[in-house]
């Protein structure tokens, strides 16, 4: 009897909520003897990620659990009520939240130490859990007021966090632009639940079901535009992205992690559960934006994330990249909705948000890797590490598995989502006759152009910071990260392989998933002999099994070894020195560089990067032998430059005319009175 | 999914590639009235590396050493998907085109990985222009691949391979034809041909592929010199099965395998054929006048795609 | 039963008992726990309210809905919370010699007398009594405003008496035309000015009266409670203020004023049809918006001026969501005066629009 | 009987249009005394019209108000005003903001408005013609007054104008008058309101060493 109680979900749901409340206070009480509070909280953190995890997990697994209303705090009035709902696409963020949870403490434990002398750890470990609590709540909220209030509250300490190490300037700019830019989404959101409550007349979300048929058409698309704007600026899209490649890299590894890994997946649960469930049957054109939008931030993203040396932001805008691979699973699914073809919109739903939940994973596990990184290099420049396999061996084979990930290659989890995705743009092509149909091939080429680029970004990234020589003394002295850090990673890493190796496992979980929001279980199609290989919808669709190709793999390893057996059994092996032209010895300073790497992607794409190079040379006497040569390259940000900058100019010189209205004297402001009690007076005759 | 099949696959991949290989340098040498090396030279090279010893650079980790089994086994795997003899490809169940297409990335990441770990400027200089080009030759491969797939309905290329290889002569439709043109420039891109890269140089500014394996000796040069050859094999037979796939064997009769097989060859060695004569009348391109020609391959890709409606 | 008077009387004998004390330790005490007692009665009368609809006192003299429940609890947290920081604060002024031990005994003296009118405001049932509570908080505050007897707060203080009081005096003849409307239509002697009774008689009042009556209480009470056009006073007495009285000032006695404004408002809709009233509240929403005057002073020095000036800005959205609760409120209470429910829902929707 | 009504009417009338003229005579008028002093006149008007209601009415409370006007508007206010005045002493008022026939023309115009706004209104009134109107045009022209003029002790006065007319229509329009508890509180809230602006006036007299409002613009936005 005790076993199914506690297997519950709801049961492990309250235990998990708990685990995080108990870790922020535990944080806060112990805050002066920072070992303690550091231990406490994270392992709180932990242990509520887990049974998060599984409640989720249960819940899913149990796949025909009715929706489970439970009562957090009672009704102040009859409009707030703070009630949790435990559906299938909660369950599902649910579980992504408590899986990188619970990697991202076990790492903590370790990454905090590095704080010790310099800030609070008890106070980290508090907000660290608070903003877990957040985007649990979020993820089960189940009114719009409670949603909103969660959702606030998860900016706020997001805020916080990202601005712990507050005394350089640089973060406290990317803390300030990440909160106004966050703002500005939860103003789009306010307004879309006000769209939504003015025709449903309560704020439950159950009431919100499928509202969009009764609303006019005009009102249906304000509400879509605001979501999209609102969960598109914390989901990081392009046109909103600014804030998210400033503020990831200034926050603490374990954070930018978490922003990375779960709360960029907020805008996604959001965008999910109000274009499918909320807004009824999508006109064409939502599809399409959002699938336009999902292409041009793949593509930007990687492009400039090519062009970045400093290792956290590369992986900043590496989010940009996969958000915007999931949101072309999410358009093409409206796309097949608004056709009615409900077994490829269910396919695309499930590619994009298995790609959610392998994104989560994998770039929590890089931004480990990073944070593994910086702890002891202390510095967040490409350019000045290198040689790290050597002294940090297991940190560097987790990033490796993080890089072959995120590079969409097989055997791993980033490949089979593309394969998902990549079945049902083909699948896509023969939907309608319009030349709309066109969209689905362009965007598989894309979303190829962006898996061969993430490639080249990711050679780059392990390349310099891990192989060849070291480029700087503290590259030199680098020492390998703490075991709880490598136990975290480790936990991540297992999940990608996993995901990547087991899909067909994951996907029945997505049934009550694709059940609730489009009406159609398909995992059962998805998976063909005996549940080990992976297929598309179509009766003739492809099959791919990551699980196949690696046993192959292994049964082929002996091959190497049988033709050295036959025939170079007496050969040596000796180390030598790398080939240098006949030069002394060959110095890190001659080694390749981040810039130089992206040298030939920066001259192909020279019209969107339009780069810019300074090159001032200190001489003596004559300018051939120059005493310093200083070496400047900038990309220019367009979006930065183009939009964001000249709006703000445009601000402030309307505010300064506006200034002039207060004028200080007495008599200004008699006769502004004046002036408006006569007005009032003609009008109300 | 037959297990001999397997191995009679892996085995013509394993003694043909170094045969195409060493067929073009033959021919290229002869257009260029040289003598050249003799055709199975490749197999002589591939031997003599086996047993040759190995130096390791000091600076090099255990990427180093790992990068020439996984281009090695990773080319064998992508063969193994491709139908060379049968249509039915051994491991078509495990992957189809897009497999294939990863696979041979997968390689593409580790021999980059590779050039860069020893730390000298060659080797960086080769990975990251490997890098970049093909990431813009990719884009092209995936449509022309798209194209093939939408008329035969499904990425599995042995479904492909039975659709063109119907009764209708499939082979001049404009789509077909285009989507062929455009995975031809994506062949010289990816196996390193010369108005790409000059596979025959060590001089630092021409060669890309050349200089990842700058650092590699013994055992492991044989398995990169494998692995490419055999990836240029998978990468021609994927372009020869799948746009001509006249005497394919459709039943695993031994009659029907022979008349296959010699097919098979037959073919390969004419685009060998098609590959020296583009060689020997082209010169290098100039590295970033590679995107132009790779965009050009991306447009006959995208007309392919629109031809397969607008003229059907 | 005796709930809304002891409400009144508690912080007005804390004034009162602070005119005697000498330490600033007791005063602030004293603030505290009258305050306190303000919050207890506050909750108890809120749950009283949400269980059987508005109560009044001492014949009809004090009356409480659910609207002036929530107000009371609004101000006594506020006003909590200032004397509680009020204690801290001026112990550092105090030491730093910037303000003399009569002016701080004037602070807490008058903090009281300042809450026990606001309390009055939102209790009075007649609108007569209430007008002259928000004058006695107007008037009570001024001085508060001129603590600091540097040039500026002694500005600011002369510009909010002059600007409050002409407000109110339009405030009053507003006050007075409705009370005319109310006597034009009933014969007997003395008809009673309550608000309560108002309501119920409120279709038949002359619409031309009330129109006039809610222009000037709009203009009136609009420049108490900072609505745009005549919200030039309100920064610089927010920031010339101390800062508990400044937290008092912005917090709650605006939103007082906005309580009255709301009175003639919900009179008005009751009387006339929403729409004239409604585009007036309007017009005051996009005076406020279109003034985006938060905006004028990102770049203004003083923080507090700052954080007043955006009190339009959030006022625009304050009335916007002061008036989603108090249409929940005025929901539960019309309907409690058995308006018809097509009326209630049409009012509903009428407020929403803006 | 109905005489005395008729005449109470007419009486009303004509003091109200009295406290229109002094109200007039204020705009033009410089010195600040004889301001101080044709205040007092109009409350005494006022506190006249008062005592004519209540006559013909027999309401006990607005002799109430009658009295209360003449000896806080009429006696106690114009002294206290006075003694500060001197106590000050500056006697002239400088150039107002419009020189006086402009603000002649806005006074007339002022009165118009007046009319238009109180038109409908007129069947209210029980005694005295269009005493409303007056009214309205006391508060407007008051509020000129207020932005017109410089110093503070007239800003002052011109409030308590404002107030004037407002006690008017109060007392015009109603047929009792206001409730008695009404009626207090407005008069000391009005009292208390000057007692408060005479103490300011004092003390920027101190810190600023004039009287002139103008100066006071160190609150820029």
């Amino acid at each position: 009897m005790p076993s199914d109680i506690i297997l519950q979900p709801a049961t492990l749901l309250t235990l998990s909520l708990c685990g995080y409340v108990g870790g922020a206070v535990a944080g806060l009480l112990f805050a002066r003897h920072a070992k303690l509070a550091n231990l406490l909280s994270f392992s709180a953190a932990a242990l509520s990620g887990v049974s998060g995890l599984f409640a989720a997990l249960v819940f899913l697994a149990s796949a025909a659990a009715p929706l489970r209303q439970i009562e957090l705090v009672p009704p102040l009035n009859p409009f707030v009520q703070f009630t949790a709902r435990l559906d299938a696409l909660g369950a599902f963020f649910l579980a992504i939240v408590s899986l990188i949870g619970f990697g991202l403490s076990v790492y903590s434990l370790g990454y905090a130490k590095g704080f010790l002398g310099r800030k609070n750890i008890g106070v980290l470990g508090a907000f660290f859990n608070m903003l877990l609590l957040a985007t649990t709540l979020v993820f089960l909220a189940d009114n719009a007021f409670f949603f909103l209030i969660t959702w606030e509250i998860m900016a706020l300490t997001a805020y916080c966090l990202v601005s712990f190490e507050h005394e350089r300037d640089e973060t406290r700019k990317a803390g300030v632009l990440y909160f106004v830019m966050s703002h500005i989404g939860t103003g789009c959101l306010i307004l879309g639940f006000l769209l939504l409550f003015q025709t449903s007349g309560s704020y439950g979300f159950d009431t919100f079901h499928s509202i969009g048929g009764q609303m006019s058409a005009s009102r249906r698309n304000a509400a879509f535009l605001l979501f999209l704007v609102g969960f598109g600026t914390k989901a990081g899209i392009v046109p909103l992205h600014i804030w998210l490649p400033a503020a990831h890299p200034v926050a603490p590894s374990n954070v930018s992690a978490l922003m990375s890994g779960v709360l960029i997946k907020t805008g996604i649960y959001g965008m999910t559960r109000t274009f499918f469930e909320f807004l009824g049957t999508p006109p064409n054109w939502w599809g399409v934006t959002v699938l336009t939008i999902g292409t041009i931030s793949a593509v930007l993203g990687v492009l400039y994330a090519l062009m970045e040396h400093d290792l956290k932001r590369l992986l900043a805008y590496h989010s940009i990249e996969n958000i915007g691979i999931i949101l072309m699973g999410l358009g093409a699914a409206l796309m097949f909705l608004h056709t009615g073809h409900g077994l490829l919109a269910s396919l695309a739903l499930i590619a994009g948000l298995y790609h959610t939940i392998n994104h989560a994973a994998f770039k929590a596990l890089l931004f480990l890797g990073a944070g593994a990184v910086l702890h002891t290099t202390h510095t967040r420049n490409m350019e000045e590490m290198g040689g790290l396999a050597k002294r940090m061996p297991t940190t560097s084979f987790f990033f490796l598995i993080g890089a072959v990930a995120i590079s969409a290659l097989p055997p791993l989890n980033g490949f089979v989502s593309e394969w998902l995705t990549y079945q049902s743009l083909l699948q896509g092509f023969g939907t309608t006759e319009s030349l709309i149909r066109l969209m689905f091939p362009l965007g598989g080429a894309m979303l190829a152009l962006t898996s061969a680029l993430a490639a080249a970004c990711f050679v780059k990234a392990f390349g310099i910071t891990f192989l060849a020589q070291p480029r700087s003394h503290h590259a030199r002295q680098a020492h390998e990260a703490a075991p709880t850090m490598l136990i975290g990673q480790a936990i991540l890493t297992a999940a990608c392989v996993f995901l990547g190796l087991f899909p067909t496992v994951f996907l029945k979980l997505f049934d009550p998933l694709t059940e609730q929001l489009i009406g159609q279980q398909i995992s059962s199609q998805l998976t063909v002999v005996n549940g080990l290989v992976l297929s598309g919808i179509a009766p003739n669709g492809g099959t791919v099994s990551t699980l196949g190709i690696s046993l192959i793999a292994l049964c082929l390893v002996p091959l190497p070894l049988v033709l050295w057996l036959l025939f170079a059994r007496g050969s040596k092996t000796r180390i030598g020195a790398t080939w240098d032209c006949g030069l002394k010895s060959l110095t890190p300073q001659m080694e390749y560089t981040a810039t130089g790497f992206s040298k030939p992607i920066r001259m192909i794409f020279k019209t969107l990067f339009r780069p810019r190079r300074e090159v001032q040379r200190e001489y003596d006497f004559s300018p051939h032998f120059a005493r310093t040569i200083r070496f400047e390259a900038h990309v220019e940000e367009i979006f930065e430059t183009r939009i964001y900058r000249p709006m703000r100019i445009g601000i402030l010189r309307l505010s300064r005319r506006i200034r002039a209205l207060q004028a200080g004297s007495i008599q200004a402001y008699l006769i502004y009175i004046f002036v408006t009690l006569l007005l009032l007076l003609l009008f109300a005759l | 999914m037959s297990l001999p099949g397997i191995l009679l696959q892996t085995l013509l991949l394993l003694l043909l590639a170094p045969l195409v290989s060493g067929c073009i340098k033959n021919w290229k040498a002869k257009l260029q009235n040289r003598r050249g090396p003799r055709v199975w030279q490749p197999y002589f090279d591939i031997l003599k590396f086996l047993r040759k010893d190995m130096i390791i650079s000091e600076h090099a980790s255990r990427v180093f050493s790992f990068a020439p089994h996984v281009v090695f086994l990773t080319s064998l795997l992508a063969g193994l998907m491709v139908p060379m003899v049968t249509t039915q490809a051994p491991l078509s169940l495990f992957g189809g085109m897009l497999a294939v297409i990863g696979l041979l990335a997968l390689g593409r990441f580790f021999l980059a990985l590779g050039g860069l770990d020893p730390g000298s400027a060659f080797g960086g200089m080769g990975s990251s222009r490997e890098m970049s080009l093909s990431a813009i030759a990719e884009p092209a491969l995936v449509l022309a691949i798209f194209t093939v797939a939408i008329t035969a309905g499904s990425t599995d290329l042995s479904r492909v391979v039975a659709a063109t290889h119907g009764p209708t002569l499939k082979l001049l439709n404009p789509a077909h034809l285009m989507a062929f043109a455009a995975l031809f420039i994506v062949l010289l891109a990816e196996t390193g041909r010369i108005p790409v890269d000059n596979p025959a140089t060590h001089l630092e500014l021409t060669m890309i592929h050349e200089a990842m394996l700058l650092e590699y000796s013994g055992r492991h040069l044989a398995f990169m010199e494998w692995g490419a050859s055999i990836k240029q094999l998978v990468l021609m037979t994927l372009l020869v099965n799948v746009f001509f796939p006249i005497g394919i064997a459709t039943d695993s009769s031994l009659a029907a395998l022979a008349v296959s097989l010699s097919a098979y060859v037959l073919k390969l060695l004419l685009l060998s054929a098609i590959i020296v004569l583009v060689e020997t009348t082209n010169a290098k391109l100039r590295l970033f006048r590679v995107p132009d020609l790779l965009s050009a391959a991306f447009v006959l890709a995208t007309l392919a795609l629109l031809s397969t409606f607008l003229f059907q | 039963m005796k709930l809304l008077v002891p409400i009144l009387i508690a912080p007005a004998t804390a004034g009162l008992a602070c005119l005697l004390v000498r330490s600033r330790r007791v005063m602030a005490a004293l603030g505290i726990c009258a305050f306190l007692t303000t919050l207890a009665m506050g909750v108890r009368l809120l749950r009283e309210v949400l269980a059987h609809g508005a109560i009044s006192e001492c014949y009809e003299f004090f009356h409480a809905d659910a609207l002036s429940a929530w107000m009371v609890l609004l101000i006594s947290t506020v006003s909590l919370g200032t004397s509680l920081y009020a204690g801290r604060y001026f112990q550092r002024d105090l030491a730093a010699k910037i303000i003399t031990p009569g002016r701080m005994r004037e602070f807490f003296v008058l903090t009281p007398f300042f809450a026990a009118g606001m309390f009055l405001v939102v209790l009075s049932n007649s609108l007569g009594v209430m007008w002259a509570a928000v004058e006695a908080t107007a008037l009570s505050s001024v001085l508060l405003v001129a603590i600091y007897n540097r040039k500026t707060s002694l500005e600011a203080a002369w510009k909010y008496v002059i600007l409050g009081s002409l407000g109110l005096g339009l405030a009053l003849l507003g006050t007075v035309y409705v009370y005319a409307a109310a006597c034009k239509n009933q014969s007997e002697r003395l008809p009673s000015f309550n608000w309560s009774h108002l309501m119920t008689v409120a279709d038949q009042l002359d619409p031309g009266l009330i129109k006039l009556a809610f222009v000037l209480a709009l203009v009136g009470y609009g420049t108490k409670a900072g609505l745009a056009p005549m919200h030039s006073w309100l920064p610089d007495a927010h920031s010339e203020a101390p800062s508990p009285t400044s937290a008092m000032l912005s917090g709650v006695s605006l939103k007082v004023a906005l309580y009255a404004l709301l009175r003639f408002h919900i009179l008005a809709t009751a009387c006339l049809d929403s729409a004239f009233s409604r585009s007036l509240l309007l017009y005051r929403l996009w005076a406020v918006l279109y003034v985006p005057r938060s905006a004028v002073h990102f770049g203004a020095a003083q923080p507090q001026t700052d954080a007043c000036l955006f009190k339009p800005r959030t006022r625009g959205s304050d009335l916007h969501r002061h008036c989603d609760e108090h249409i929940r409120h005025h929901l539960r209470r019309v309907v409690a005066h058995g308006l018809s429910c097509t009326d209630e829902a049409s009012f509903v929707h009428g407020c929403r629009k803006y | 009987m109905t005489a005395p009504v008729e005449l109470g009417s007419q009486l009303i009338t004509l003091m109200a249009a009295l406290m229109l003229v002094v109200q007039l005579f204020m705009v033009v008028q410089q010195m600040l005394l004889t301001n101080i002093r044709l205040f007092a006149i109009q409350s005494l008007f006022l506190a006249g019209i008062a005592t004519v209601i209540g006559y013909a009415h027999h309401a006990t409370h607005v002799y109430v108000l009658a009295v209360l006007t003449l000896l806080g508007k009429v006696l106690l206010l114009p002294r206290l005003l006075t003694r500060l005045v001197r106590r000050i002493n500056i006697i002239q008022e400088i150039e107002p903001l419009l020189n006086a026939p402009t603000s002649m023309l806005l006074c007339g115009g002022l009165t118009l408005l007046g009319y238009l706004v109180a038109r409908p209104f007129t069947s209210l009134e029980r005694l005295g013609n269009n005493t409303l109107a007056i009214a309205m045009t006391l508060v407007l022209t008051g509020f000129f007054l207020m932005f017109n003029r410089r110093k503070a002790i007239t800003q002052v006065l011109a409030l308590l104008t404002v107030e004037n007319g407002v006690m008017l229509a109060a007392v015009a329009l109603t047929t009792y008058g206001m409730p008695l508890v009404v009626e207090l509180g407005i008069f000391f809230d009005v009292m208390v309101a000057v007692m408060i602006s005479g103490i300011l006036v004092y003390r920027i007299r101190e810190s600023f060493a004039s009287m002139d409002t103008s100066k006071l613009t160190q609150l820029k936005g």
